[in-house]
Protein backbone atom coordinates (compact mmCIF):
# COMPACT_ATOMS: atom_id res chain seq x y z
CA UNK A 1 0.00 0.00 0.00
CA UNK A 2 1.01 3.29 -0.99
CA UNK A 3 1.20 6.28 2.08
CA UNK A 4 2.07 10.03 1.81
CA UNK A 5 5.03 10.90 4.68
CA UNK A 6 5.48 14.28 5.76
CA UNK A 7 8.62 15.72 7.74
CA UNK A 8 9.06 18.97 9.59
CA UNK A 9 11.17 20.93 11.21
CA UNK A 10 14.75 20.20 12.13
CA UNK A 11 13.90 16.16 10.41
CA UNK A 12 13.93 17.86 7.18
CA UNK A 13 17.67 17.95 7.60
CA UNK A 14 17.39 13.80 8.02
CA UNK A 15 15.06 12.70 5.59
CA UNK A 16 12.65 14.13 2.82
CA UNK A 17 9.06 14.36 2.67
CA UNK A 18 7.89 11.44 0.61
CA UNK A 19 5.50 8.31 -1.14
CA UNK A 20 6.23 5.30 0.42
CA UNK A 21 5.20 2.00 -0.39
CA UNK A 22 4.46 0.03 2.91
CA UNK A 23 3.35 -3.86 3.07
CA UNK A 24 -0.25 -4.47 3.74
CA UNK A 25 -1.06 -4.60 7.32
CA UNK A 26 1.69 -2.22 8.67
CA UNK A 27 1.34 -0.19 11.47
CA UNK A 28 2.97 3.14 12.48
CA UNK A 29 5.50 0.95 14.76
CA UNK A 30 6.56 -1.04 11.45
CA UNK A 31 7.35 2.33 9.41
CA UNK A 32 9.15 3.70 12.49
CA UNK A 33 11.66 0.68 12.18
CA UNK A 34 11.86 1.62 8.54
CA UNK A 35 12.79 5.00 8.65
CA UNK A 36 15.29 4.13 11.56
CA UNK A 37 16.83 1.29 9.32
CA UNK A 38 16.85 3.66 6.30
CA UNK A 39 17.60 7.40 7.96
CA UNK A 40 20.01 5.87 11.18
CA UNK A 41 20.25 9.60 12.20
CA UNK A 42 16.29 10.02 13.24
CA UNK A 43 16.63 7.94 16.15
CA UNK A 44 18.49 10.84 17.62
CA UNK A 45 15.71 13.30 17.44
CA UNK A 46 12.61 13.74 19.67
CA UNK A 47 9.29 13.16 17.31
CA UNK A 48 5.56 12.56 17.31
CA UNK A 49 3.83 10.77 14.52
CA UNK A 50 0.15 12.40 13.04
CA UNK A 51 -1.75 10.02 11.23
CA UNK A 52 -4.42 12.36 8.72
CA UNK A 53 -3.44 15.45 10.75
CA UNK A 54 -4.55 13.91 14.17
CA UNK A 55 -1.24 12.89 16.56
CA UNK A 56 -1.77 9.83 17.89
CA UNK A 57 -0.74 8.61 21.37
CA UNK A 58 -0.29 4.90 20.69
CA UNK A 59 0.84 2.59 17.80
CA UNK A 60 -1.72 2.44 14.89
CA UNK A 61 -2.67 0.33 11.69
CA UNK A 62 -2.07 2.36 8.34
CA UNK A 63 -4.36 1.96 5.92
CA UNK A 64 -3.79 2.99 2.30
CA UNK A 65 -3.70 6.40 1.48
CA UNK A 66 -2.98 7.60 4.77
CA UNK A 67 -0.98 10.90 5.29
CA UNK A 68 1.86 10.41 7.97
CA UNK A 69 3.52 13.23 9.34
CA UNK A 70 6.97 13.32 11.49
CA UNK A 71 6.49 16.14 13.91
CA UNK A 72 9.56 17.15 16.23
CA UNK A 73 8.48 19.86 18.93
CA UNK A 74 6.58 22.88 17.82
CA UNK A 75 8.03 26.24 17.95
CA UNK A 76 5.79 28.91 16.59
CA UNK A 77 5.01 32.33 18.08
CA UNK B 1 -20.12 34.84 19.16
CA UNK B 2 -18.17 33.90 16.04
CA UNK B 3 -16.80 30.70 17.26
CA UNK B 4 -17.91 28.72 14.85
CA UNK B 5 -16.32 29.34 11.61
CA UNK B 6 -12.95 28.29 10.87
CA UNK B 7 -10.78 31.49 10.61
CA UNK B 8 -7.59 32.46 8.19
CA UNK B 9 -4.68 31.82 10.83
CA UNK B 10 -1.47 32.27 8.57
CA UNK B 11 -0.22 35.19 6.87
CA UNK B 12 2.56 35.33 4.50
CA UNK B 13 5.46 37.34 5.91
CA UNK B 14 5.06 39.61 8.75
CA UNK B 15 2.42 41.07 10.51
CA UNK B 16 2.38 44.74 9.87
CA UNK B 17 0.53 47.85 11.96
CA UNK B 18 -1.59 48.55 9.54
CA UNK B 19 -2.88 45.32 9.93
CA UNK B 20 -3.07 45.44 13.27
CA UNK B 21 -4.82 48.62 13.29
CA UNK B 22 -7.51 47.71 11.43
CA UNK B 23 -8.49 44.54 13.51
CA UNK B 24 -8.51 46.83 16.35
CA UNK B 25 -10.43 49.41 14.43
CA UNK B 26 -12.97 47.23 13.64
CA UNK B 27 -14.40 46.71 16.74
CA UNK B 28 -14.99 49.96 17.39
CA UNK B 29 -18.75 49.11 16.56
CA UNK B 30 -19.13 46.37 18.89
CA UNK B 31 -20.59 48.86 21.86
CA UNK B 32 -20.74 45.89 24.48
CA UNK B 33 -16.73 45.45 24.40
CA UNK B 34 -14.63 47.04 27.76
CA UNK B 35 -11.62 45.53 27.36
CA UNK B 36 -9.24 44.31 24.16
CA UNK B 37 -5.90 42.36 25.15
CA UNK B 38 -3.02 42.19 22.27
CA UNK B 39 -0.36 39.61 22.53
CA UNK B 40 2.40 40.39 19.53
CA UNK B 41 5.42 38.22 19.05
CA UNK B 42 8.41 39.72 17.41
CA UNK B 43 11.72 38.00 16.07
CA UNK B 44 14.76 38.76 18.20
CA UNK B 45 17.89 39.25 17.10
CA UNK B 46 19.69 36.39 19.29
CA UNK B 47 23.01 36.23 19.32
CA UNK B 48 24.04 32.50 19.34
CA UNK B 49 28.13 31.29 19.50
CA UNK B 50 28.82 34.47 17.90
CA UNK B 51 26.17 34.21 14.87
CA UNK B 52 23.12 37.00 14.75
CA UNK B 53 19.39 36.03 13.92
CA UNK B 54 18.67 37.99 10.99
CA UNK B 55 15.16 36.34 10.32
CA UNK B 56 13.13 33.41 11.77
CA UNK B 57 11.28 31.44 8.63
CA UNK B 58 8.36 29.85 10.00
CA UNK B 59 6.54 26.74 7.92
CA UNK B 60 3.22 25.03 9.36
CA UNK B 61 1.26 21.55 8.91
CA UNK B 62 -1.42 23.88 8.07
CA UNK B 63 -3.97 21.88 7.98
CA UNK B 64 -3.36 20.41 10.99
CA UNK B 65 -2.04 23.70 12.45
CA UNK B 66 -5.88 25.20 11.51
CA UNK B 67 -7.62 22.37 12.89
CA UNK B 68 -5.55 23.11 16.23
CA UNK B 69 -5.95 26.49 16.71
CA UNK B 70 -9.93 26.01 15.95
CA UNK B 71 -9.61 23.83 18.62
CA UNK B 72 -8.22 26.35 21.41
CA UNK B 73 -10.58 29.13 19.81
CA UNK B 74 -13.31 26.78 20.74
CA UNK B 75 -11.87 26.37 24.40
CA UNK B 76 -11.12 29.64 24.77
CA UNK B 77 -14.58 30.56 24.36
CA UNK B 78 -15.60 27.46 27.10
CA UNK B 79 -13.47 29.02 29.23
CA UNK B 80 -13.38 32.79 29.38
CA UNK B 81 -16.50 35.53 28.71
CA UNK B 82 -15.14 37.27 25.30
CA UNK B 83 -17.02 39.00 23.22
CA UNK B 84 -14.32 37.87 19.82
CA UNK B 85 -10.77 36.63 19.68
CA UNK B 86 -8.32 36.47 16.64
CA UNK B 87 -5.48 34.59 15.87
CA UNK B 88 -2.82 35.21 13.25
CA UNK B 89 0.72 33.40 12.95
CA UNK B 90 3.14 33.87 10.11
CA UNK B 91 4.40 32.21 7.73
CA UNK B 92 7.70 31.61 5.91
CA UNK B 93 10.21 34.44 6.56
CA UNK B 94 9.99 37.39 9.02
CA UNK B 95 13.14 39.30 9.75
CA UNK B 96 14.12 40.65 13.41
CA UNK B 97 11.86 43.43 14.69
CA UNK B 98 8.96 41.83 12.45
CA UNK B 99 5.46 40.69 14.30
CA UNK B 100 5.11 37.13 13.67
CA UNK B 101 2.18 36.39 15.89
CA UNK B 102 -0.79 38.68 17.11
CA UNK B 103 -3.38 37.43 19.53
CA UNK B 104 -6.54 39.75 20.23
CA UNK B 105 -9.60 39.23 22.50
CA UNK B 106 -11.88 41.35 23.43
CA UNK B 107 -14.11 41.09 26.42
CA UNK B 108 -16.72 43.28 28.55
CA UNK B 109 -14.33 43.26 31.67
CA UNK B 110 -11.13 42.96 31.48
CA UNK B 111 -10.07 39.99 33.43
CA UNK B 112 -11.27 37.87 30.82
CA UNK B 113 -9.37 39.55 27.86
CA UNK B 114 -6.31 39.25 29.70
CA UNK B 115 -6.48 35.99 31.01
CA UNK B 116 -7.38 34.24 27.71
CA UNK B 117 -4.67 35.96 25.83
CA UNK B 118 -2.67 34.95 27.64
CA UNK B 119 -4.12 31.00 27.51
CA UNK B 120 -4.24 30.91 23.91
CA UNK B 121 -0.57 32.33 23.56
CA UNK B 122 0.75 29.24 25.58
CA UNK B 123 -1.50 26.90 24.09
CA UNK B 124 -0.28 28.07 20.57
CA UNK B 125 3.22 27.76 21.03
CA UNK B 126 3.10 24.37 22.83
CA UNK B 127 0.66 22.68 20.72
CA UNK B 128 0.38 24.15 17.25
CA UNK B 129 2.48 22.00 14.41
CA UNK B 130 4.03 25.35 13.19
CA UNK B 131 8.28 25.71 13.32
CA UNK B 132 10.87 28.62 13.42
CA UNK B 133 13.89 28.24 11.48
CA UNK B 134 16.55 30.69 12.85
CA UNK B 135 18.43 32.20 10.18
CA UNK B 136 21.80 34.02 10.86
CA UNK B 137 23.65 36.67 9.23
CA UNK B 138 26.32 34.39 7.85
CA UNK B 139 23.15 32.15 5.98
CA UNK B 140 23.41 29.33 8.45
CA UNK B 141 20.61 28.50 10.55
CA UNK B 142 19.37 26.24 13.76
CA UNK B 143 15.67 24.63 14.45
CA UNK B 144 14.16 27.12 17.17
CA UNK B 145 13.51 25.49 20.21
CA UNK B 146 10.66 27.37 22.29
CA UNK B 147 10.92 26.88 26.08
CA UNK C 1 15.62 51.72 29.43
CA UNK C 2 13.56 55.07 29.21
CA UNK C 3 12.21 55.50 32.46
CA UNK C 4 13.65 58.27 33.84
CA UNK C 5 11.66 60.52 31.47
CA UNK C 6 8.60 61.66 32.30
CA UNK C 7 6.36 60.65 29.53
CA UNK C 8 3.47 62.38 27.93
CA UNK C 9 0.47 60.47 28.96
CA UNK C 10 -3.35 62.35 28.62
CA UNK C 11 -4.81 62.51 24.92
CA UNK C 12 -7.18 65.24 23.90
CA UNK C 13 -10.43 62.67 23.03
CA UNK C 14 -9.77 58.57 21.97
CA UNK C 15 -7.00 56.88 21.18
CA UNK C 16 -6.82 56.15 17.20
CA UNK C 17 -6.16 52.97 15.81
CA UNK C 18 -3.70 54.70 13.89
CA UNK C 19 -1.66 56.44 16.73
CA UNK C 20 -1.88 52.52 18.46
CA UNK C 21 -0.23 51.35 14.97
CA UNK C 22 2.38 54.12 15.26
CA UNK C 23 3.45 52.81 18.50
CA UNK C 24 3.87 49.00 17.66
CA UNK C 25 5.22 50.07 14.49
CA UNK C 26 8.36 52.08 16.18
CA UNK C 27 9.40 49.20 17.89
CA UNK C 28 10.75 47.46 15.09
CA UNK C 29 14.22 49.33 15.41
CA UNK C 30 14.30 47.87 19.11
CA UNK C 31 15.81 43.87 18.42
CA UNK C 32 16.46 42.55 22.16
CA UNK C 33 12.14 42.88 21.92
CA UNK C 34 10.75 39.27 21.42
CA UNK C 35 7.29 40.32 22.87
CA UNK C 36 4.25 43.06 23.57
CA UNK C 37 1.54 43.25 25.41
CA UNK C 38 -1.31 45.31 24.59
CA UNK C 39 -4.35 46.32 26.94
CA UNK C 40 -6.37 48.98 25.24
CA UNK C 41 -10.13 50.00 27.47
CA UNK C 42 -12.65 50.69 24.94
CA UNK C 43 -16.24 52.84 26.40
CA UNK C 44 -19.07 50.56 26.52
CA UNK C 45 -22.74 51.49 25.27
CA UNK C 46 -23.52 50.39 28.98
CA UNK C 47 -27.35 50.70 29.87
CA UNK C 48 -28.15 51.95 33.02
CA UNK C 49 -31.83 51.93 34.36
CA UNK C 50 -33.14 52.36 30.67
CA UNK C 51 -30.34 54.79 29.47
CA UNK C 52 -28.14 54.06 27.10
CA UNK C 53 -24.25 55.69 27.76
CA UNK C 54 -23.47 57.57 24.70
CA UNK C 55 -19.82 59.11 25.90
CA UNK C 56 -17.37 58.84 28.97
CA UNK C 57 -16.00 62.40 29.62
CA UNK C 58 -13.06 61.94 31.51
CA UNK C 59 -11.30 65.04 33.82
CA UNK C 60 -7.74 64.11 35.44
CA UNK C 61 -5.84 66.20 38.40
CA UNK C 62 -3.28 66.31 35.93
CA UNK C 63 -0.55 67.29 37.33
CA UNK C 64 -1.30 64.77 40.16
CA UNK C 65 -2.23 62.17 37.60
CA UNK C 66 0.82 62.29 35.81
CA UNK C 67 3.41 62.45 38.99
CA UNK C 68 1.49 59.41 40.07
CA UNK C 69 1.61 57.36 36.49
CA UNK C 70 5.61 58.30 36.51
CA UNK C 71 6.07 56.87 39.87
CA UNK C 72 3.56 53.77 38.90
CA UNK C 73 5.96 53.41 35.56
CA UNK C 74 9.72 53.47 37.79
CA UNK C 75 7.55 50.33 40.24
CA UNK C 76 7.30 48.44 37.10
CA UNK C 77 10.51 48.69 35.52
CA UNK C 78 11.66 47.56 39.28
CA UNK C 79 9.71 44.66 39.12
CA UNK C 80 9.81 43.42 35.68
CA UNK C 81 12.38 43.34 32.97
CA UNK C 82 10.86 45.62 30.64
CA UNK C 83 12.48 46.74 27.41
CA UNK C 84 9.97 49.95 27.65
CA UNK C 85 6.85 50.57 28.59
CA UNK C 86 4.23 53.18 27.07
CA UNK C 87 0.90 54.52 28.48
CA UNK C 88 -1.68 56.38 27.27
CA UNK C 89 -5.23 57.62 28.62
CA UNK C 90 -7.73 59.91 27.20
CA UNK C 91 -9.32 63.06 28.77
CA UNK C 92 -12.42 64.70 27.17
CA UNK C 93 -15.18 62.71 25.77
CA UNK C 94 -14.44 59.35 24.52
CA UNK C 95 -17.77 57.97 22.71
CA UNK C 96 -18.69 54.69 23.20
CA UNK C 97 -16.58 52.03 20.82
CA UNK C 98 -13.64 54.75 21.24
CA UNK C 99 -10.44 53.74 23.17
CA UNK C 100 -10.07 55.46 26.48
CA UNK C 101 -6.94 53.43 28.24
CA UNK C 102 -3.59 51.98 25.83
CA UNK C 103 -1.04 50.19 28.08
CA UNK C 104 2.04 48.51 26.09
CA UNK C 105 4.56 46.72 27.38
CA UNK C 106 7.47 44.89 25.85
CA UNK C 107 10.43 42.93 27.19
CA UNK C 108 12.81 39.84 25.78
CA UNK C 109 10.56 36.91 26.89
CA UNK C 110 6.48 37.09 26.82
CA UNK C 111 6.01 36.74 30.99
CA UNK C 112 7.22 40.02 31.80
CA UNK C 113 5.41 41.99 29.28
CA UNK C 114 2.19 40.28 29.86
CA UNK C 115 2.09 40.21 33.69
CA UNK C 116 3.41 43.97 33.54
CA UNK C 117 0.53 45.28 31.30
CA UNK C 118 -2.06 43.69 33.56
CA UNK C 119 0.00 45.54 37.14
CA UNK C 120 -0.06 48.27 35.40
CA UNK C 121 -3.81 48.58 34.19
CA UNK C 122 -5.04 47.26 37.89
CA UNK C 123 -3.00 50.34 39.09
CA UNK C 124 -3.74 52.85 36.83
CA UNK C 125 -7.77 52.24 37.29
CA UNK C 126 -7.06 52.45 41.17
CA UNK C 127 -4.79 54.82 42.10
CA UNK C 128 -4.54 57.61 39.14
CA UNK C 129 -6.62 60.62 39.84
CA UNK C 130 -8.58 60.23 36.76
CA UNK C 131 -12.88 60.37 37.08
CA UNK C 132 -15.09 59.37 34.42
CA UNK C 133 -18.66 60.83 33.76
CA UNK C 134 -20.85 58.50 31.90
CA UNK C 135 -23.05 60.72 29.36
CA UNK C 136 -26.08 59.02 28.57
CA UNK C 137 -28.43 59.14 25.33
CA UNK C 138 -30.78 62.08 26.83
CA UNK C 139 -28.02 64.03 28.08
CA UNK C 140 -28.12 62.96 31.68
CA UNK C 141 -24.83 61.58 33.19
CA UNK C 142 -23.24 59.82 36.33
CA UNK C 143 -20.01 59.45 37.61
CA UNK C 144 -18.51 56.05 36.96
CA UNK C 145 -17.29 53.92 39.46
CA UNK C 146 -14.69 51.40 38.77
CA UNK C 147 -14.74 48.08 40.37
CA UNK D 1 -4.71 83.02 54.75
CA UNK D 2 -5.04 81.92 50.87
CA UNK D 3 -5.52 78.70 49.33
CA UNK D 4 -6.45 77.14 46.33
CA UNK D 5 -9.18 74.45 46.66
CA UNK D 6 -9.85 72.45 43.61
CA UNK D 7 -12.63 69.60 43.16
CA UNK D 8 -12.73 66.07 41.50
CA UNK D 9 -15.14 64.14 40.05
CA UNK D 10 -18.89 63.88 41.98
CA UNK D 11 -17.96 66.36 44.28
CA UNK D 12 -18.32 68.94 41.11
CA UNK D 13 -21.88 68.25 41.47
CA UNK D 14 -21.52 69.86 45.52
CA UNK D 15 -19.53 72.15 45.71
CA UNK D 16 -17.06 74.56 42.99
CA UNK D 17 -13.48 74.85 42.89
CA UNK D 18 -12.56 78.23 44.68
CA UNK D 19 -9.91 80.30 46.25
CA UNK D 20 -10.24 80.34 49.82
CA UNK D 21 -9.37 82.15 52.92
CA UNK D 22 -8.81 80.27 56.02
CA UNK D 23 -8.00 81.55 59.75
CA UNK D 24 -4.34 80.99 60.17
CA UNK D 25 -3.01 78.21 61.71
CA UNK D 26 -5.98 76.56 59.93
CA UNK D 27 -4.80 72.69 59.34
CA UNK D 28 -7.10 70.49 56.87
CA UNK D 29 -9.66 68.89 59.49
CA UNK D 30 -10.57 72.36 60.29
CA UNK D 31 -10.89 73.08 56.38
CA UNK D 32 -13.36 69.83 56.42
CA UNK D 33 -15.25 70.90 59.26
CA UNK D 34 -16.05 74.61 57.38
CA UNK D 35 -16.69 72.88 53.90
CA UNK D 36 -19.14 70.60 55.43
CA UNK D 37 -21.16 73.89 56.94
CA UNK D 38 -21.19 75.49 54.11
CA UNK D 39 -21.96 72.28 51.63
CA UNK D 40 -23.74 70.07 54.51
CA UNK D 41 -24.04 67.56 51.14
CA UNK D 42 -20.81 67.14 51.25
CA UNK D 43 -20.58 64.68 54.19
CA UNK D 44 -22.77 62.02 52.30
CA UNK D 45 -19.64 61.28 49.59
CA UNK D 46 -16.42 59.48 50.19
CA UNK D 47 -13.60 61.24 49.40
CA UNK D 48 -9.74 62.04 50.17
CA UNK D 49 -7.62 65.16 49.89
CA UNK D 50 -4.55 65.90 48.20
CA UNK D 51 -2.11 68.87 50.13
CA UNK D 52 0.04 69.83 47.04
CA UNK D 53 -0.44 66.98 44.31
CA UNK D 54 0.11 64.69 47.09
CA UNK D 55 -1.99 62.29 49.35
CA UNK D 56 -2.25 62.77 52.91
CA UNK D 57 -2.75 60.22 54.96
CA UNK D 58 -3.65 61.98 58.07
CA UNK D 59 -4.48 65.62 58.71
CA UNK D 60 -1.95 68.18 58.25
CA UNK D 61 -1.47 71.75 59.04
CA UNK D 62 -2.01 74.53 55.77
CA UNK D 63 0.18 76.68 54.70
CA UNK D 64 -0.45 80.15 52.62
CA UNK D 65 -1.05 79.33 49.12
CA UNK D 66 -1.42 75.59 49.18
CA UNK D 67 -2.95 73.96 46.80
CA UNK D 68 -5.80 71.43 48.38
CA UNK D 69 -8.16 68.90 45.79
CA UNK D 70 -11.08 66.94 47.04
CA UNK D 71 -10.67 63.82 45.54
CA UNK D 72 -13.67 61.10 45.39
CA UNK D 73 -12.63 57.65 44.15
CA UNK D 74 -10.85 57.40 40.54
CA UNK D 75 -12.60 56.11 38.00
CA UNK D 76 -10.11 55.93 34.72
CA UNK D 77 -9.31 53.55 32.64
Amino acid sequence: MQITLLVFGVLNDILPPQTMVLPAGADTHQLQQLLNERYPDLEKYQYVLAKNQQLIHQHQPINEGDEIALLPPFSGG
Amino acid sequence: MESKVKKKVFIEGSISSSFIAEAIAKHSSKKDIGAHSIFLGQVRQDCIDGNQVAAIEYTAYQSMAEEQIHQIREAAFEKYPLTCLHIYHSLGRVDTGGICLFVFTSSKHRQAATEACTYLVERIKKEVAVWGKEIFENETYQWKQND
